[in-house]
């Protein structure tokens, strides 16, 4: 095994220890309910983190898109509820003007070399303040098409559920690794989080691909919105504050370095499903006060990084004599 | 010859930077099948020349020709497109990267579209079978050696080069074998008509290979000359604008024997430098010879406390102390020049004052700052005295040339008044006149009673400069030299006996 | 089973949005006082202002088969999916203190206030307080976009409408918190010449209510007379202001809505009986007339 | 001497400058703005508003810009205002003396840095992740201590901080500019900045050199505690209550974003307090206007992003170099300058 794969396998390691434990206290956990849960609930999440990966393996950050997320479900309830225009045509709408949107800030961050942090979080007022501004109200989706949409999925033994949107989460994914391990632009990625200077003396189009970066984050964002307004049938301007904090965690949680140029896609996913992991087990216990809640997942999360940092340091120092 | 053999041709090349006339209406021209030597003392403009040619900086004026058509490279990917491959001088690669998607990078194989890993792992280790190199080319670039390193650059660069091959300080970092290896490669491409430019501070390496001869000297052309008709002397002066007085071959003087004062014993750390005995007289200098991998740098960080000791005691002066970090080192009058000067070494956005004064600084603790009038003569000082050039004392450092960047650090280690000072390849990079600068310096500070340990690849100079070497390999100590015994055949001896007794 | 099952081994949950504010803690408390007394055993779930870590924990309850859940929806929107699951699973579910915008057959009831009633009995209050005076009215809104914010504008902008000597003059948020309160305050009273042009403040929560309070004395001016105060939620600290005579008035949001919701469930278990869907709270008015003093003794030990 | 105040001035010039443009354009806007007046014995204004509602923010910011010039981030700081709030209020309350109860608060604060610190600098866990686990689990804290409700106070002491003032300024306005002075004498008068730089850009190379790196991180950190705990006295004691769930909420970014208008680079190094400082009191500007200018507030948000866009672009790199003769370049004076002094 290879040492840049031992962040990967220390996540995968800790998620099943703790999904183990978890399922010694409560064993309702190992039921296929809430394994379809784990996936239907972090879906927006999942979907928004693969984008933050490929920002973050790039060396950057997107503050954006949790603000992206509730534009979007603003935009499409608004659109789907004053004009007769299809979902799937408002989809195709929104995901350019997320595109587009992450392009721009793309832009601005290679074009004025302004650092990815300001210009995101610009982005992130912008994208918040444009919703609230297309309607401050919560806003619910009735079209048919919708109800069709949710009323897709694959059901398990044991009344669990693959949703539809699940399943896109899952597809996403698998683009996300594809594209991050086995396409030109996967690598120009890493090569960005290796350094712009000697990634541009390589001949790696900088521009290009930082557009390109933003552009694929903003898309997911947008893309994630879409699940979102599916999840909650609404649009609602206040929905998913403080998401790219979630997503900037799983990401971490799952072995990417926030320095960049290092790191998994699919480290991702199993960040998102020990978060997940840990909502589900605070949720099964119910007897945490709400400061409680917060100060175990901060725990927990201090306690995950910690057992990833050990099992990294221990498999480092068994091979050294070697 | 006639002109238009010419392959690559740059017309009055301009570049200012803020501060400094980089490039003065440079010409340069590069003929078919011919390599083309580019010289100059640090600072020149060579790099700067040359990151012109390729793109990487806009030129402020000037006109660049490449088989007759003017061309101009917007950004090194174009450069690339055109058939110029370059080995720049400082970071080359991206060390998280594989070493096959360092060789292929932007120009992966591909198959439906995807990116064909294991055509691309075939091709890169067929590549590097050409460098005699067989190494895991799925593994991270930053798991091998600078060596290694290295030779990866070459290879990319020169499958990279359809008509020109670029190589600023290729052989900064490799020894003997592997510079000879580079050259064999360079004679094969030269007889398949490139055109290769190729940039050195080791005159015997230029004499070996290259046809002709350019030199800058701070940012304007000096000439163009054939190498045959080109002495040694005559090249030097041209360089640097005046006669060498004397060259580094200067016979080692005889050093006295002064105490005994550092003494390690059964020092070591499990998996870097097996346990070693040490023991250094005040003015004396303990030159290390080693090939590439040989713990050299392992046991120089070592004894400053880089790295923490797990077996083994040192002693000063009879006294046992400890040396588990830098600052009880640099507490026991201990400097370090780091090899690797990007990482280890500069602090990039500092000024060239701050870096020179930092260790001294550090020492003093920071309750206690250098008043801004001492630091300021300090600097200036040191400015002088190692000749760095730089437009003011205030240029942040990573700005300098790489050979300037070398003598910033050695100056901030000279600042603290060092007693036990620890060089690791101290000349790399450096240009011919600030080499016998540095080997003078090495004397000097010998002969003030100073005790030095120096890591160097070049043979030549640290017989210049030992009063006794070590020879290491597979990270521990195998041979000492004193005395007569110190030659270069000697040490090539005792390396390659080394060498034998393992094979055996 | 459900009908058979005794209150004693009752297993509900409850989604709870978060503690954003003193009135949440304290309808916390109240809802695991009122539990305990009926010897239920409550699931607390604390969602962090986010809906989607309320429909999570709605799924885990679900999923972990409890007897009942209390939801207090973060949105009105966006519950439908989630609800039809509890349905499907034969979990009632009552929602506490806001409602929602789904089929009511997806829920057992609803124990809420009126936020547009509460936002017209504050108005009602200012439109007779002045009697006809003309009286410019500054505003602090809620978080933008919450219920509550745009809920108690509207029954307030109602309560004023066709009373032409009030003039709402500015409005802006102070996200339900005293900090803002106080800062918002600062720049209306610049704003309106040091004060002089304001008549009264509404504010819809007692918590920016305090801060303004503070800001309107700073700025040399006496609330609750150069400057009326009204607020809404009538928390302890709020009757505090109004014995000194520096509020007005406040108008109840009580954070028992558990012990309600509950009866009706034990109800519901017990034989069958529906409640009506909709079990209103009632929003009642307190000024310096009712004794305040003995209002915040009574308060105060309520978790606020 | 005047080289270097022209060379210091140059460095602010860019956010004198953005200050200056929203100054007049707010002024622009509401009449009123530049008013000021003597009131209680104490200046009153919109302008001396912004100064004191900019407490918060400035303090963190200045914490933020030495944990930054490390190469670090510090998102915590909200969360430890909260803390430090609520254990005011609860020191306070339950008797303790203002003296006693600005030691402990401040001794919290320090703990809390501490804690950040040995996380980033001993353990090596990425800041923003280290600092993410306070965060998150701060206001949990904060919340544990007050039990979620506003811990109301009235000892007037402590309330003073908040309220009072002194020489005509409010005592707000006070601390930040005492503490804040007295920060930038710390860390440029003595070798501090200079090292706290040299961690920033390079640590390895620092390390080499000798450099206390650990101890020097861990020390940015405890600073940024500290700079939040004063923080979270002033908030408390503004509100004579400690708001444990909303104290300091989402401040971090604005801290952040301060220190970048600043011009600070997140990458480490060169660091400016002064400008920092300017660069919150321009966020608080931003606010200030925005509350006076009487648009409805769901467009705050809209204004608040395109005036930072607008700075940033004002004060990038690019911009710069094609408008350099509107806009001196930071730091570079020219070298026939330097030379001649
Ligand atoms: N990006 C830059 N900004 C400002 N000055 C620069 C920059 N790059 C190089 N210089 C200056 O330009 C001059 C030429 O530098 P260059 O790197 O070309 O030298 P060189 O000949 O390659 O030297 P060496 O042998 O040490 O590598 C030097 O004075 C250097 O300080
Ligand atoms: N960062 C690293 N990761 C893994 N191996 C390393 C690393 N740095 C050095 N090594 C290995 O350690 C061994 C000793 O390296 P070291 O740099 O001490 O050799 P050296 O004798 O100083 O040679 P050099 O001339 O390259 O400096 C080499 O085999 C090298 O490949
Ligand atoms: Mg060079
Ligand atoms: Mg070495």
């Amino acid at each position: 095994m290879k040492p840049k794969y031992l962040p990967l396998i220390a996540t995968l390691v800790i998620f099943l220890l703790g999904y183990a434990l978890c399922v010694a206290q409560y064993p309702n956990i190992l039921s296929t309910r809430v394994i379809g849960n784990l996936l239907t609930d972090n879906a927006f999440l999942g979907i928004a983190a693969v984008g933050m990966t490929f920002v973050i393996l790039s060396g950057g950050i997107d503050l954006s898109i949790g603000s992206v997320i509730a534009f979007t479900g603003v935009f499409l309830a608004v659109v789907l509820e004053h004009t007769s225009i299809h979902p799937l045509v408002a989809f195709a709408m929104v995901l350019t003007i997320a595109t587009l949107f992450g392009a721009a800030m793309g832009a601005i961050i290679h074009y004025l070399e302004m650092p990815a942090f300001i210009v995101t979080l610009a982005g992130m007022f912008l994208a918040r303040g444009v919703a609230f501004v297309l309607s401050i109200d919560s806003i619910p989706i009735k079209h048919p098409f919708y109800a069709t949409l949710k009323s897709l999925y694959f059901k398990l033994p044991g009344g669990g559920r693959i949703t539809l949107i699940g399943g896109l989460m899952l597809f996403v994914f698998a683009i996300g690794i594809v594209l991050a391990h086995r396409t030109r632009f996967g690598t120009n990625v890493y090569a960005l989080g290796g350094g712009t200077a000697t990634a541009r003396l390589m001949g790696v189009p900088v521009a290009a691909t930082t557009i390109r970066i933003y552009a694929f984050s903003g898309l997911l964002a947008g893309l994630s919105g879409i699940v979102f307004s599916l999840y909650t049938s609404a649009g609602y301007s206040l929905a998913a504050v403080g998401v790219e904090l979630d997503a900037i965690t799983a990401v971490v949680i799952g072995g990417t370095l926030l320095t960049g140029g290092s790191g998994f896609v699919a480290g991702t996913l199993v960040g998102i499903l020990i978060q997940g992991l840990i909502q589900t087990y605070i949720t099964f216990d119910g007897s945490l006060s709400s400061w409680w809640t917060k100060i175990l997942i901060g725990l927990l999360l201090f306690a995950f990084i910690l057992l990833q940092k050990g099992i990294i340091y221990v498999s480092r120092h068994r091979r050294q004599p070697a | 010859m006639q002109t238009n053999d010419h392959i690559l041709q740059a017309i009055r090349i301009e570049k200012t930077f803020p501060g400094t006339r980089a490039l003065d209406k440079v010409d340069f021209h590069l003929r078919r099948g011919e390599v083309h030597a580019l010289l100059g003392e640090n600072g020149a403009g060579k790099s700067t020349l040359i990151k012109c040619l390729t793109g990487a900086y806009r030129r402020d004026g000037g006109a660049i020709l490449l088989d007759d058509a003017e061309v101009d490279p917007r950004d090194t990917f174009e450069a690339q497109t055109l058939g110029i491959g370059t080995v720049y001088q400082e970071v080359n690669l991206l060390a998280n990267l594989t070493v096959a998607e360092n060789l292929f990078l932007g120009r992966q194989p591909r198959r439906f579209g995807m990116v064909d890993v294991s055509a691309m792992n075939r091709r890169a280790q067929e590549l590097l079978a050409d460098y005699e190199l067989d190494i895991d080319v799925t593994r991270d670039l930053a798991s091998y050696s600078v060596a290694i390193q290295q030779v990866v650059a070459i290879a990319r660069a020169v499958d990279l080069s359809g008509k020109v091959l670029i190589l600023d300080e290729p052989t900064a970092s490799l020894d003997a074998h592997e510079v000879a290896m580079l050259f064999r490669i360079v004679r094969r491409l030269k007889a398949r008509g490139l055109g290769i430019i190729f940039v050195t501070h080791f005159l015997e390496q230029v004499y070996e290979v290259s046809d002709r001869i350019t030199v800058l000297r701070n940012g304007q052309l000096v000439g163009t000359r054939e190498t045959a008709n080109l002495d040694r002397r005559e090249l030097i002066a041209m360089m640097i604008g005046r006669e060498l007085a004397a060259e580094i071959h200067a016979p080692r003087a005889q050093a006295q024997e002064g105490p005994l004062r550092y003494r390690f014993r059964n020092y070591g750390r499990k998996g870097r430098v097996r346990p070693f005995d040490l023991d250094v007289r005040a003015g004396e200098v303990v030159g290390m010879a080693g090939l590439l991998g040989s713990g050299r740098t392992e046991t120089a960080e070592l004894l400053f406390g880089a790295h923490r000791a797990d077996s083994g005691e040192a002693e000063i002066d009879g006294r046992a102390v400890d040396l588990s970090s830098p600052r009880a080192a640099i507490r026991h009058r201990f400097g370090f020049c780091p090899e690797d000067r990007k990482t280890s070494g500069i602090i990039g956005d500092l000024s060239v004052r701050e870096n020179i004064v930092l260790a001294l600084q550090a020492r003093r603790g920071w309750t206690r700052p250098i008043a801004r009038a001492d630091q300021n003569r300090l600097a200036d000082h040191y400015i002088r005295a190692l000749d760095i050039r730089t437009a003011d004392r205030e240029k942040p450092i990573k700005l300098l040339s790489g050979g300037n960047q070398q003598k910033a650090i050695l100056a901030r280690w000279l600042a603290t008044e060092p007693e036990f000072l620890i060089l690791d390849e101290p000349t790399r990079g450096i240009d011919v006149g600030a080499h016998a600068e540095i080997v003078k310096l090495i004397e000097a500070l010998r002969e003030k009673g100073l005790s030095l340990i120096v890591v160097s690849s070049e043979i030549e100079e640290l017989v210049a400069y030992s009063t006794r070497i070590i020879v290491l390999r597979d990270r521990a100590h195998v041979a000492e030299l004193d005395g007569n015994r110190i030659t270069a055949h000697q040490i090539v001896e005792a390396i390659a006996a080394t060498n034998e007794r393992r094979t055996s | 089973t459900l009908g058979s099952a005794s209150a004693a081994d009752l297993v509900v949950g409850f989604s709870q949005i978060g503690s954003e504010s003193g009135w949440r803690a304290a309808e916390t408390t109240l809802t695991k006082q009122q539990a305990e007394q009926r010897g239920i055993d409550l699931k607390f779930a604390d969602a962090q202002q986010k809906q989607e870590n309320q429909i999570k924990a709605i799924r885990s309850f679900i999923a972990q088969g409890v007897n009942a859940i209390l939801v207090a929806p973060v949105v009105a929107t966006g519950w439908d999916e989630v609800l039809q699951e509890a349905k499907d699973a034969e979990i009632p579910v009552i929602l506490l203190d806001r409602t929602v915008d789904a089929s009511k057959d997806l829920y057992l009831t609803a124990v809420t206030s009126d936020l547009v009633h509460e936002g017209n009995v504050a108005g009602k209050w200012l439109v007779d307080a002045t009697a006809g005076k003309p009286c410019n009215v500054v505003e602090l809104q809620g978080t933008t976009g919450s219920s509550p914010a745009i809920d108690r504008k509207k029954g307030f902008e109602q309560a004023l409408s066709g009373h032409d000597n009030l003039k709402i003059v500015r409005s802006q948020t102070g996200d339900f918190t005293r900090t803002k309160g106080k800062e918002v305050m600062e720049s209306f009273l610049k704003a309106e010449d040091g004060g002089k042009n304001i008549c009264a403040l509404y504010a819809h929560n007692d918590d920016m209510a305090v801060g303004a309070i503070q800001a309107i004395k700073e700025a040399g001016l006496k609330p609750g007379k150069d400057i009326l105060v009204v607020s809404i939620d009538a928390v302890p600290d709020i009757f505090q202001a109004m014995a000194a005579g520096e509020a007005n008035a406040t108008v109840e949001l009580t954070p028992n809505m558990a012990g309600p919701a509950f009866d009706a469930l034990a109800a519901y278990q017990k034989d069958g009986t529906a409640p009506p869907k909709w079990i209103q709270t009632e929003s009642k008015l307190y000024t310096q007339a009712d004794e305040p003093l003995k209002v915040y003794e009574e308060k105060k030990g309520l978790g606020y | 001497m005047i080289a270097t105040i022209r060379l210091y001035f140059n460095r602010l010039l860019p956010q004198l400058i953005a200050l200056g443009v929203i100054i007049v354009a707010v002024s622009l806007v509401f009449p009123g703005f530049l008013n000021l007046e003597i009131q209680n014995d104490r200046l009153y204004g919109s302008l001396i508003d912004i100064l004191n509602r900019g407490a918060p923010v400035v303090l963190l910011a200045i914490g933020m810009t030495v944990v930054i010039a490390t190469k670090g981030i510090d998102l915590s700081v909200g969360a430890v205002m909260a803390i430090c709030g609520a254990t005011a209020a609860a020191c306070i309350t339950s008797g303790h003396s203002v003296a006693a109860t600005l030691l402990i608060t401040l001794a919290v604060g320090i703990l809390c840095g501490l804690w950040n610190g040995v996380l980033v600098a001993v353990l090596d866990i990425q800041p923003i992740i280290a600092t993410l686990v306070l965060m998150v689990a701060g206001r949990g804290i904060a919340q544990l201590i007050t039990e979620g409700a506003i811990l109301t106070f009235n000892d007037p002491g402590l309330a003073f901080i908040g309220s009072g003032s002194f020489a005509g300024l409010p005592m707000p306005v006070v601390i930040w500019l005492v503490f804040g002075v007295l920060i930038a004498m710390l860390v440029r008068r003595t070798a501090l900045g200079m090292l706290i730089e040299a961690i920033g850009v390079n640590r390895q190379a620092s390390t080499l050199s000798g450099v206390l790196t650990p101890v020097l991180l861990i020390a940015a950190y405890v600073l940024s505690g500290l700079c939040a705990a004063i923080a979270g006295i002033i908030a408390a004691a503004d509100i004579r209550g400690a708001d444990a769930n909303n104290a300091g909420l989402w401040l971090e970014l604005d801290a952040i974003l301060s220190v970048v208008v600043g011009g600070t680079s997140l990458l480490g190094g060169r660091f400016s307090i002064a400008a920092s400082v300017l660069g919150a009191i321009i966020i608080q500007a931003i606010n200030t206007g925005i509350l006076l200018s009487g648009f409805p507030p769901e467009f705050n948000l809209i204004i608040k992003a395109a005036i930072i866009v607008f700075i940033l672009v004002l004060q990038s790199p690019r911009f710069r170099t094609a408008f350099s003769f509107l806009v001196p370049a930071r730091g570079a004076s020219k070298p026939s300058e330097r030379a001649a002094k």
